[in-house]
């Protein structure tokens, strides 16, 4: 899952998903390690295949392991494949996996490259209508586009199994980032005679799952809650720590606290306003995210396109709103203001190991810029006031953040009148994807740890770019990494940053903030104190209580 | 009476079909597609598979067509949100939380009600009307939100009498079931009160009272179950919205009920599930109207089953 | 009798249908004419049907079956909206609970004025005013009371107001539904000596429906002896009184309380048998000039000897 | 007995003669139905109580606002918030002081994580006191209650704020004022189209009777069948959300039970006979409805209307809990509450304010329609 | 003979929006074992709220006995808390009122309305009070008692519905019943079956009635002594015969006057014209005099105390004065006063 559309419904939804808890009885009679955290909503599918949101991803991630898998904080490590030993052809577009020969599934059986292959040929079936499958594959595995398109077999994926622990991909381009690519949940092993002997019943029930990762499922009761155990069969077995994890489902943030506060919990996210009253606590906790926030300047809107296409319009707009205030209000805690697109911390240089981000101040919060590029907006465009509508969702969140955009535009803008327009979520994004919409927020959580996640949504005619931005300097630029840079890290890796700053000069978008989680976690808790970059956002293999 | 619950039950039939074609319908012009929660990844192509999927490629006509003669075969189609859930199952699965709390909400607030309206009327013009006038009135005027927020904070959190949340034990449903009962309870003290005047005012009261019958077995004996038809009306209507759930207190105490997921439903333009849902709610609605009717026969000697009242 | 027939009522039916309970034959084939400025009188027990014939002569039911010739006009066939008004010109109603027949929430002058405004009997109001004003006082009340409530006035006040509300159209018609069963006796008479006056000053014809006989025998010119959705017996007033036929009207008269202790201490009730009652193939036939009775064809026999 | 009336004169016993108008002569001064019924309201101390209560709320909602020089949607970050203070009622807690609680392994550590956590320089903490000493359920550590000078800390020692300040810094005072206004707007809007609709409804159902009756009574039936919250959903989906969709929405189904009553009343009132009498006079229905029917319906329908308001007013309450209510920073009571509800243990006043005006709002509306049924009631009169 | 019953001084008010209504205003009565007092008077004169206060019926806070005696069986009623007043009433003083339709519970089964004062005063078994019940029944003349005891009221006609609360009346042989009223409801014929039915029982039990009616025939018919009350007072009181053939009081008159005789048919009635009294304010002097043919000028100023016309008779007015003018009763009355005879034949 890797956008969030105008308001951050999504991203919420994700990180609290992996609030823990332990069940009382479970835990303590045992003395059992048992971690008891909180989900806000119940699974949408345990289908590998069929994920589109993060705690699907999550607890797919938790109960299966594919090529490789993801250590706290982001890094890329072995997983069924060893690592180490994956080769690579020249041209980058073939690559080869040695299958560990000790991981089995749940049942027994051992993990093999058939397994793979069919894991992935699965996904890219379009009977089985995945999207994500669809999303990633198409373009970059051999044959994937054709055959979502129905014109080769899904059997005709650049896919092979050699041998039983050798799995063979190849590819249409290169893809610099395959490592963490491959973390997505399409990309999972699939034990077929167990699917197919499941059929459409596959995933339904703890029963229907067949476990090859560090937890298997025990039960899983409808919008409840669910619980897992130490995965015995699976190859790492000695290195996982909990016994267990059990979840339950909280939809109300309140009670998500004070399921915390009575000890039922182990570890809750904090709403906005919870973080002010808990800030000070002992147990509280700020983590980053790789994910930035912006608002959106339609420059294909109905009626406002002419403004929008205007440089000093969009800087006045950009400049004009005090983003600390943004977070006070909106988050109330340390999140970053960002004057930037893509995340701080998120990517380094290949070679020199410097941030991507380097920080700029070209669309800082500055009233006195703002006001005289909007004078000079009015005077070039011939008006003296203006009225922009401003979508958001109709969450509380959501609602603040056009509440706060309101204000602040309308203080600091003379002339300016913002008409805010709050929606339900799935109607939110029909109007920005038609791009029937004038101004809204909006933020990326990347799909995989590489600038382009972000850098590609703004190319010309991009699947994602509802602003309708276009600079022939920045499509080059992209089409670039994409392309003839795709093996020379280095220089990719500055063509993206020189696209970002394009994309900055022009104020494409007005950045606002890099966000921050806020937790609150008994002290025993260890290994969830940072959160992935991409994909599930905490990898509970690694996760461990010593109290 | 045979002939009258045969008829009764084609009106319901009828009454059913044109909510089921009304929600059907409303639902097709809802705007934002069911399948946009995806994150606005979705190609034209996944949209058209998906449509494909669901059936709804179809003219309307033709799927208004399967999904009527569907649901009369129980089949309510699949969840979009939840992967290849039968709604029928998901309903199935929540309605018996939803319908215990409201069960017990609905049968405590109801007799706290109906004790402290006649309280009320007993005590008419007195302080004792007076305040529970006002516990009536604060029970409807303060956010069933709010009020349930405060009992967590303070019976769960603080002194820790009750569990915080969760639907697993008797204890459990304490809080949720005091929270829902405010209102049940105002209703029907308020409509208590009204009636039980009016009762007290009638000749036969007077007569009853002429025969040296004790002020209980007055209120008890005579004037309660007079009282109390009108108070069924109300009581009706309200048991179907108790039953199938109030969003706000599932979701606080996090109670696994079927009114917290309509509000899912309807925050993902799940329609199989709203349609699901709204049906259900109208099937609970139609039937508690007719058993409040028959109710009100065996309450009402004057009521014939085979009559009902101007 | 040589007087001019104002109303002809002719096999008059009406029924309502109950639902479950099937039809209900709440007036069943009556028929009896009216003479110019008589009083006919209506009596009968409760429920046999009085009102309902009253309200079907003037069109608030329609008929299920029957004319009802009102000067020579058949009411229940006018069709026009003119034939209709001029018709609830000429018939007016007076309703027998003082309570209920005045709307609480009109003053006094709008009840009266009523009907002046449907029919535009006055040009502005000024006239409309003065006009109220005469009528209160024609029924014996005053001009400060045009602008009070009913609720302020007794009910032989209100009864009186309700004939001034029937008066304003100036009907020559004028149907009387029990318009003293719900008022004290010392007050009956103010409303009883109202309408008599009236009859004589502007020759009113009334069709008076009760059920105390007694006051009937005294308002009325001839009585018609309603049971049972049927006329039993009809004839003037002093021969029913002193010479009733039917069983029914014996029974009747026999139950009525004189204000009399000596009588009373003498009295004999008859009883009648309702479970004799069998109106089949019986019909009203005129047993004496003037006086009909519903029987058969042998029991008018025996009524003659 | 004899001797006792011996002493008066023969004079007395003169005949006099009674004029008969003077025996018909009203000796009740005159009142109209509506005087009487203010009369009887006004010796209801209870609904008298209400009435003053619901009048010095819509007053303050009208003044409130001017009565200092902020806006309802002036934001000041700084100023963020800031407790109650009102220059001379600091005895009543309206002092600007703010109490924080703060958790740490020692006393001085928790007055620390305080001090950072809330930006505040140690001058001005007035005062401290542990509140819970170190146990197993707090995980060990100290909680602590500091006091602070809020206003003082963020240098605003001369401002006061009467209601205090919102996570913008935004007058509570004059919001919450504004959002009574909002929500009593929005009562009495959703009670008046309530009525309209509601009323015609019920009285042409009730009037008709028959088949028009039972199929107005079919329509009723499979609205109310609907679940009100898809009614409502759908209808903001399909208007602009804000004021108009929600009076709209609250109108949609709301006026059923004023048609049921309407419809009953008028069903029981058809027969009396001073309708009977309107129509033996050649009334029209039109004339019959609007002159006869409703007026005597009218009380009932105030009455109703004085239980729509309040219910109006929460229901919007549960739409802005929902997320359909106004947009922002457009305030009812309902959203003011629904926001301050997520900060109530750290700042209780933004709750307390607002909650007290809907509950007084809610409790006069009702003791007033109590009131206003007694007085209306006819059978009480006589 | 010892009255069983008697009212001394009896004032009863209510207050009300309107003010202090002074429902009854000094009524004084006896009553004797087994004989049957009718009070007549217009609507509002006090009939009703008289005989609630006998009852203890009076509804509290609102309604007050501020001064007078209810002496029964040595005790004075009026002071009696309610809970005493239960136990004597529906045993010793039970009550019928004038609406059959609304007086039964329409829920409860018209057998456990009836059983229900048995058990609690008699102390009956439930056995036994269904079977006291079935023979009330009988008693009043109701058809297949046994099924009639498990309907409810809504199956039972008007009449029937009277006879029910009669027997529920009578269920403990009460030594007074007081009858409010109990057939203005119903049809003349079904009236008079009612009145024979009450005459039949009152014969067998000797038990004392109180009969309130408007209805001058029904008075006529049941009673022994007549009391007559205007604007709260009881103005005229006297054997039947007494008020009847030799009524002394103008209101009196005027009742009287306002009937039609058997050959009144030409003359017009006498009516009483105007309306009565405003209780809240009472008039000075006598309440009657705004509308009385025969006022005099001291009716404005004093009330009337008691006149005696004879041992069994007296009234309240200032003609029985003896400065007070000699004024005849008007015309019809002293028809009626001599029109024995003519009445007499009417029938023949
Ligand atoms: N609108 C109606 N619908 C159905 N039945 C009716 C209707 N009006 C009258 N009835 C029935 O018709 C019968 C005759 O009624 P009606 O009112 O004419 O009697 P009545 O002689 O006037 O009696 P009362 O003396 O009580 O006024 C009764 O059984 C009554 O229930
Ligand atoms: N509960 C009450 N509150 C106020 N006034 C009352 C109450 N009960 C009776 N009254 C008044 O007391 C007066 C006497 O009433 P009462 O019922 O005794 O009259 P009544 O003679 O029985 O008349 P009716 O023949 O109509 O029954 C009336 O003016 C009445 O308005
Ligand atoms: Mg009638
Ligand atoms: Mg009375």
């Amino acid at each position: 899952a890797c956008s969030t559309g105008g308001t951050d419904n999504n991203t919420e939804e994700q990180e609290q998903s992996s609030e823990g808890e332990e069940t009382t009885e479970t835990s303590e009679t045992q003395g059992e390690k048992v971690l008891r955290i909180s989900a806000t909503s119940d699974i949408p599918t345990m289908d590998p295949i069929m994920t589109e949101d993060n705690v699907s991803t999550q607890w797919i991630d938790t109960v299966y392991e594919g090529l490789y898998r993801q250590a706290p904080g982001g890094e890329i490590v072995s997983g069924i494949a060893k690592k180490e030993e994956t080769e690579v052809s020249e041209d980058g577009l073939t690559y080869t996996f040695h299958l560990r020969e000790d991981a089995t599934w749940a049942n027994g059986d051992p993990v093999t490259a058939q397994d793979f292959v069919y894991g992935w040929q699965r996904a890219a079936n379009p009977a089985n209508g995945s999207f994500y499958g669809n999303y990633l594959m198409s373009g970059k595995i051999k044959n994937a586009e054709q055959i979502f398109a129905e014109e080769l077999a899904p059997e005709e994926l650049g896919v092979s199994a050699p041998d039983d622990y050798t799995f063979v991909v190849e590819l249409e381009t290169p893809v610099p980032y395959f490592d963490s690519y491959v973390i997505n949940s399409n990309f999972l092993p699939a034990h077929k005679e167990f699917v197919e002997e499941q059929g459409d019943n596959f995933s339904l029930t703890p029963d229907s799952i067949l476990a090859n990762g560090p937890y298997k499922m025990t039960s899983w009761k409808a919008e409840e809650g669910w619980e897992l155990v130490k995965n015995e069969t699976y190859w790492d077995a000695e290195n996982v720590a909990l016994d267990g994890i059990s979840v339950k489902v909280l939809k109300d943030a309140d009670t998500r606290l004070s399921n915390y506060e009575t000890g039922n919990i182990d570890r809750v996210t904090l709403s906005g306003s919870q973080v002010k009253d808990n800030q000070t606590s002992p147990e509280f906790g700020s983590l980053s995210e790789a994910s930035t926030f912006y608002m959106k300047m339609n420059q294909e809107s109905a009626e406002k396109s002419e403004y929008m296409q205007n440089y000093n319009f969009r800087m006045a707009l950009a400049k004009a709103f005090d983003k600390q205030a943004y977070i006070d209000v909106v988050y109330g805690n340390d999140s970053i203001p960002a004057n930037y697109f893509v995340p701080a911390e998120f990517v380094e240089h290949p070679e020199t190991g410097e941030d991507f981000q380097q920080g700029s101040d070209l669309l800082a919060y500055d009233v006195e810029a703002a006001k005289e590029y909007w004078t000079k907006a009015k005077e070039e465009l011939g008006f003296e006031e203006v009225t922009l509508s401003f979508l958001s969702g109709d969450t509380d969140v959501a609602k603040s953040i056009s509440e706060v955009m309101k204000t602040e535009l309308e203080k600091n803008l003379e002339g300016l009148s913002i008409e805010t327009v709050n929606v339900p979520w799935a109607q939110q994004l029909d109007l920005m994807r038609e791009k029937n919409y004038e101004l809204a927020v909006s933020g990326w959580i990347p799909d995989y740890k590489d600038a382009v996640s972000f850098i590609d949504i703004f190319v010309t005619g991009g699947e994602n770019n509802d602003v309708g931005y276009s600079n022939e300097e920045y499509d080059a630029l992209v089409k670039a990494a994409k392309t003839e840079l795709a093996l020379q890290p280095a220089e990719r890796f500055e063509a993206l940053q020189q696209a970002e700053q394009i994309l900055l000069e022009d104020a494409a978008i007005a950045p606002i903030l890099q966000r921050k989680t806020s937790v609150l976690a008994k002290n025993y808790v260890k290994g969830l104190d940072q959160l992935n970059p991409f994909s599930n956002n905490y990898s509970f293999k690694y996760a461990d209580i010593q109290k | 009476m045979a002939k009258y619950l045969i008829q009764r039950i084609i009106y319901m039939i009828i009454t059913l079909l044109i909510i089921i074609s009304a929600t059907f319908f409303l639902m097709k012009i809802m705007p934002g597609s069911p399948f946009n929660n995806l994150g606005g990844k979705i190609t034209p192509e996944q949209q058209a598979f998906l449509e494909e999927k669901y059936g709804l490629d179809e003219p309307v006509p033709v799927q208004y067509f399967n999904y009527i003669t569907g649901v009369f075969q129980g089949d309510f189609g699949v969840s979009f949100q939840y992967e290849n859930r039968p709604v029928s199952q998901m309903i199935l699965d929540r309605i018996g939380p939803s319908a215990e709390l409201g069960a017990q909400a609905l049968i405590i607030g109801a007799i706290l009600g109906i004790i402290l309206g006649m309280i009320a009327a007993i005590k008419h013009n007195t302080w004792l009307d007076y305040s529970s006038n006002i516990i009536a009135v604060i029970g409807i005027s303060i956010p069933s939100f709010v009020f349930a927020g405060l009992l967590q904070y303070y019976l769960a959190v603080k002194w820790q009498i009750f569990p915080v949340s969760f639907w697993e034990s008797p204890i459990h449903t304490v809080l949720p079931t005091i929270a829902l009962m405010i209102f049940p309870m105002a209703i029907c003290a308020r409509f208590m009160r009204t009636e039980m005047l009016e009762v007290l005012g009638s000749d036969y009261i007077e007569l009853a009272r002429a025969k040296g019958v004790s002020n209980n077995s007055i209120m008890f004996k005579h004037a309660l179950r007079n009282a109390l038809i009108p108070v069924i009306t109300v009581l009706g209507p309200m048991t179907v919205s108790l039953m199938t759930g109030t969003l706000v207190i599932e979701q606080i105490f996090a109670v696994p009920g079927i009114g917290e997921q309509f509000v899912t439903s309807i925050n993902t333009n799940d329609y199989p599930v709203i349609m699901g849902t709204t049906i259900l709610f109208a099937v609970l609605f139609v039937v508690v109207i007719l058993i409040v009717d028959l109710l009100y026969g065996l309450i009402d000697p004057r009521i014939r089953i085979t009559g009902g009242k101007e | 009798m040589k007087q001019e027939k104002i109303l002809e009522v002719k096999d008059l039916k009406q029924h309502f249908d109950a639902g479950k309970k099937g039809v209900i034959k709440a007036v069943d084939g009556i028929s009896f004419d009216i003479y110019r400025g008589e009083t006919f009188g209506l009596v009968g027990e409760s429920g046999c049907g009085k009102s309902t014939t009253g309200r079907t002569i003037i069109r608030l039911y329609n008929a299920t079956n029957g004319e009802v010739i009102f000067n020579g006009k058949d009411v229940h066939s006018a069709k026009s909206k003119k034939d209709l008004k001029a018709f609830n010109r000429q018939m007016q109603m007076i309703f027998q609970d003082p309570y209920a027949s005045l709307n609480p929430r009109m003053t006094v002058k709008d009840i009266i004025a009523e009907g002046m405004d449907i029919h535009g009997l006055a040009k502005n109001d000024q006239e409309k005013t003065a006009r109220v004003h005469e009528l209160l006082e024609t029924v014996g009340l005053n001009k400060q009371h045009a602008s009070r409530y009913p609720h302020e006035f007794s009910g032989g006040q209100r009864q009186r107001i309700g004939i001034a509300r029937a008066l304003a159209v100036d009907p020559e018609f004028i149907i009387a539904d029990e318009p003293i069963s719900a008022l004290d006796v010392s007050i009956q008479a103010q409303v009883v000596n109202l309408l008599k006056e009236l009859q004589q000053e502007r020759g009113l014809t009334y069709l008076f429906i009760a059920h105390d006989l007694s006051m009937v025998k005294y308002i009325s010119d001839r009585i018609a002896v309603m049971y049972a959705g049927r006329i039993v017996e009809l004839a003037e007033s002093d021969e029913l009184y002193n010479n009733p036929l039917h069983s029914y009207t014996k029974s009747l008269l026999s139950a009525i309380p004189v204000p009399d202790p000596e009588f009373e201490r003498n009295r004999e009730r008859v009883l009648f048998d309702h479970s004799s009652y069998n109106p089949e193939g019986s019909e009203l036939r005129e047993v004496k000039a003037g006086h009909w009775v519903l029987c058969t064809e042998e029991e008018m026999k025996q009524y003659q000897v | 007995m004899d001797k006792a009336t011996e002493k008066y004169s023969k004079e007395k016993f003169q005949r006099v003669h009674v004029r008969e108008e003077l025996s018909e002569e009203l000796t009740r001064p005159q009142l109209s139905f509506w005087k009487d019924a203010w009369l009887r309201l006004s010796k209801n101390k209870g609904a008298i109580g209400g009435l003053i209560v619901i009048l010095l709320i819509v007053a303050l909602a009208l003044v409130g606002p001017l009565m200092n020089d902020y806006k309802m949607d002036e934001a000041n970050y700084d100023a963020a918030y800031l407790p109650p203070k009102v220059p001379g009622l600091g005895w009543l807690g309206l002092d600007g002081m703010q109490t924080y609680e703060v958790q740490g392994t020692t006393v001085d550590d928790a007055v620390q994580r305080g001090i950072t956590g809330y930006e505040i320089e140690e001058q001005y903490v007035l005062n401290t006191e542990v509140v819970e000493e170190p146990n197993e359920s707090n995980d060990n550590y100290y909680k602590v209650a500091m006091e602070v000078d809020i206003y003082a800390a963020k240098g605003l020692d001369d401002t006061y704020y009467w209601f205090g300040t919102d996570n913008m810094g935004r007058d509570l005072w004059t919001r919450i004022w504004k959002g009574t206004q909002i929500s009593l707007l929005i009562g009495v809007l959703a009670a008046l189209i309530d009525m309209v609709i509601g009323v015609l409804y019920g009285g042409i159902s009730g009037y008709y009777g028959g088949r028009t009756d039972n199929i107005m009574q079919r329509i009723i039936e499979v609205l109310s069948g609907i679940p009100n919250l898809v009614i409502v959903i759908l209808m903001i989906m399909l208007l602009d959300p804000g004021l108009t969709a929600i009076i709209i929405a609250l109108s949609i189904t709301g006026w059923i039970g004023m048609a049921r009553i309407v419809r009953g009343q008028v069903m029981k009132l058809k027969g009396q006979e001073f309708v009977l009498a309107a129509r033996t006079l050649g009334a029209n229905d039109k004339r019959i409805l609007m002159k006869h029917l409703i007026p005597n319906v009218l009380s009932v329908i105030i009455i109703n209307t004085m239980f729509t308001i309040p219910s109006a007013i929460f229901f919007e309450s549960f739409l802005s809990f929902i997320g359909l209510g106004l947009v922002p920073p457009d305030a009812s009571l309902g959203t003011l509450i629904d926001t301050a509800f997520d900060d109530y243990r750290v700042y209780p006043y933004m709750l307390v304010f607002p909650a007290v005006i809907i509950s007084l709002l809610m409790i006069g509306f009702n003791i007033l329609a109590d009131g206003m049924r007694d007085a209306l009631d006819p059978k009480m009169r006589r | 003979m010892d009255p069983i019953l008697d009212v001394k001084n009896l004032n009863v008010t209510f207050d009300t929006y309107g003010g202090k209504v002074q429902a009854v205003r000094g009524v004084n009565f006896s009553l004797k074992k087994g004989e049957t007092l009718a009070i007549v008077g217009e609507s509002g004169s006090g009939k009703s709220v008289t005989t609630k206060a006998l009852m203890g019926l009076i509804k509290k806070p609102a309604g007050k006995i501020p001064e007078g005696e209810i002496l029964f069986d040595g005790k004075d009623l009026a002071k009696l808390d309610n809970k005493q007043m239960q136990k004597i009433r529906g045993k010793d003083l039970s009550m019928i009122f004038q609406d059959p339709m609304t007086s039964l519970n329409p829920t409860m089964k018209i057998g456990k309305q009836i059983m229900e004062g048995l058990i609690l005063h008699q102390k009956l078994s439930k056995q036994q009070a269904k079977e006291r019940a079935l023979e009330l029944l009988n008693l009043v003349g109701i058809p297949y008692p046994e099924k009639r005891m498990n309907q409810y009221p809504h199956q039972f006609s008007g009449g029937m519905r009277q006879r029910v609360v009669i027997a529920i009346a009578l269920a403990c042989n009460p030594k007074v019943l007081i009858a409010d009223e109990p057939t203005t409801a119903l049809d003349v014929t079904i009236q008079a079956q009612i009145i024979e039915l009450m005459k039949d029982i009152q014969k067998k039990m000797d038990t004392s009635i109180i009969f309130i009616t408007h209805d001058l025939g029904v008075v006529a018919n049941v009673a022994d002594r007549v009391a007559v009350m205007y604007a709260g007072k009881i103005v005229e009181i006297g054997t039947v015969d007494d008020v009847f053939y030799n009524p002394k009081h103008p209101y009196t008159w005027g009742l009287l006057g306002s009937l039609p005789t058997v050959d009144s048919n030409e003359e017009k009635l006498m009516a009483i014209p105007g309306t009565p009294p405003d209780l809240i304010h009472p008039p000075k002097g006598d309440a009657f005099a705004a509308r009385n043919e025969f006022a005099l000028a001291i009716d404005f100023e004093e009330e009337p105390p008691m006149f005696k016309v004879s041992d069994t008779h007296s009234a309240a007015t200032w003609l029985l004065h003896e400065n007070a003018p000699d004024i005849e009763p008007p015309a019809t009355v002293k028809k009626r006063m001599a029109g024995i005879s003519v009445e007499g034949e009417r029938q023949s």
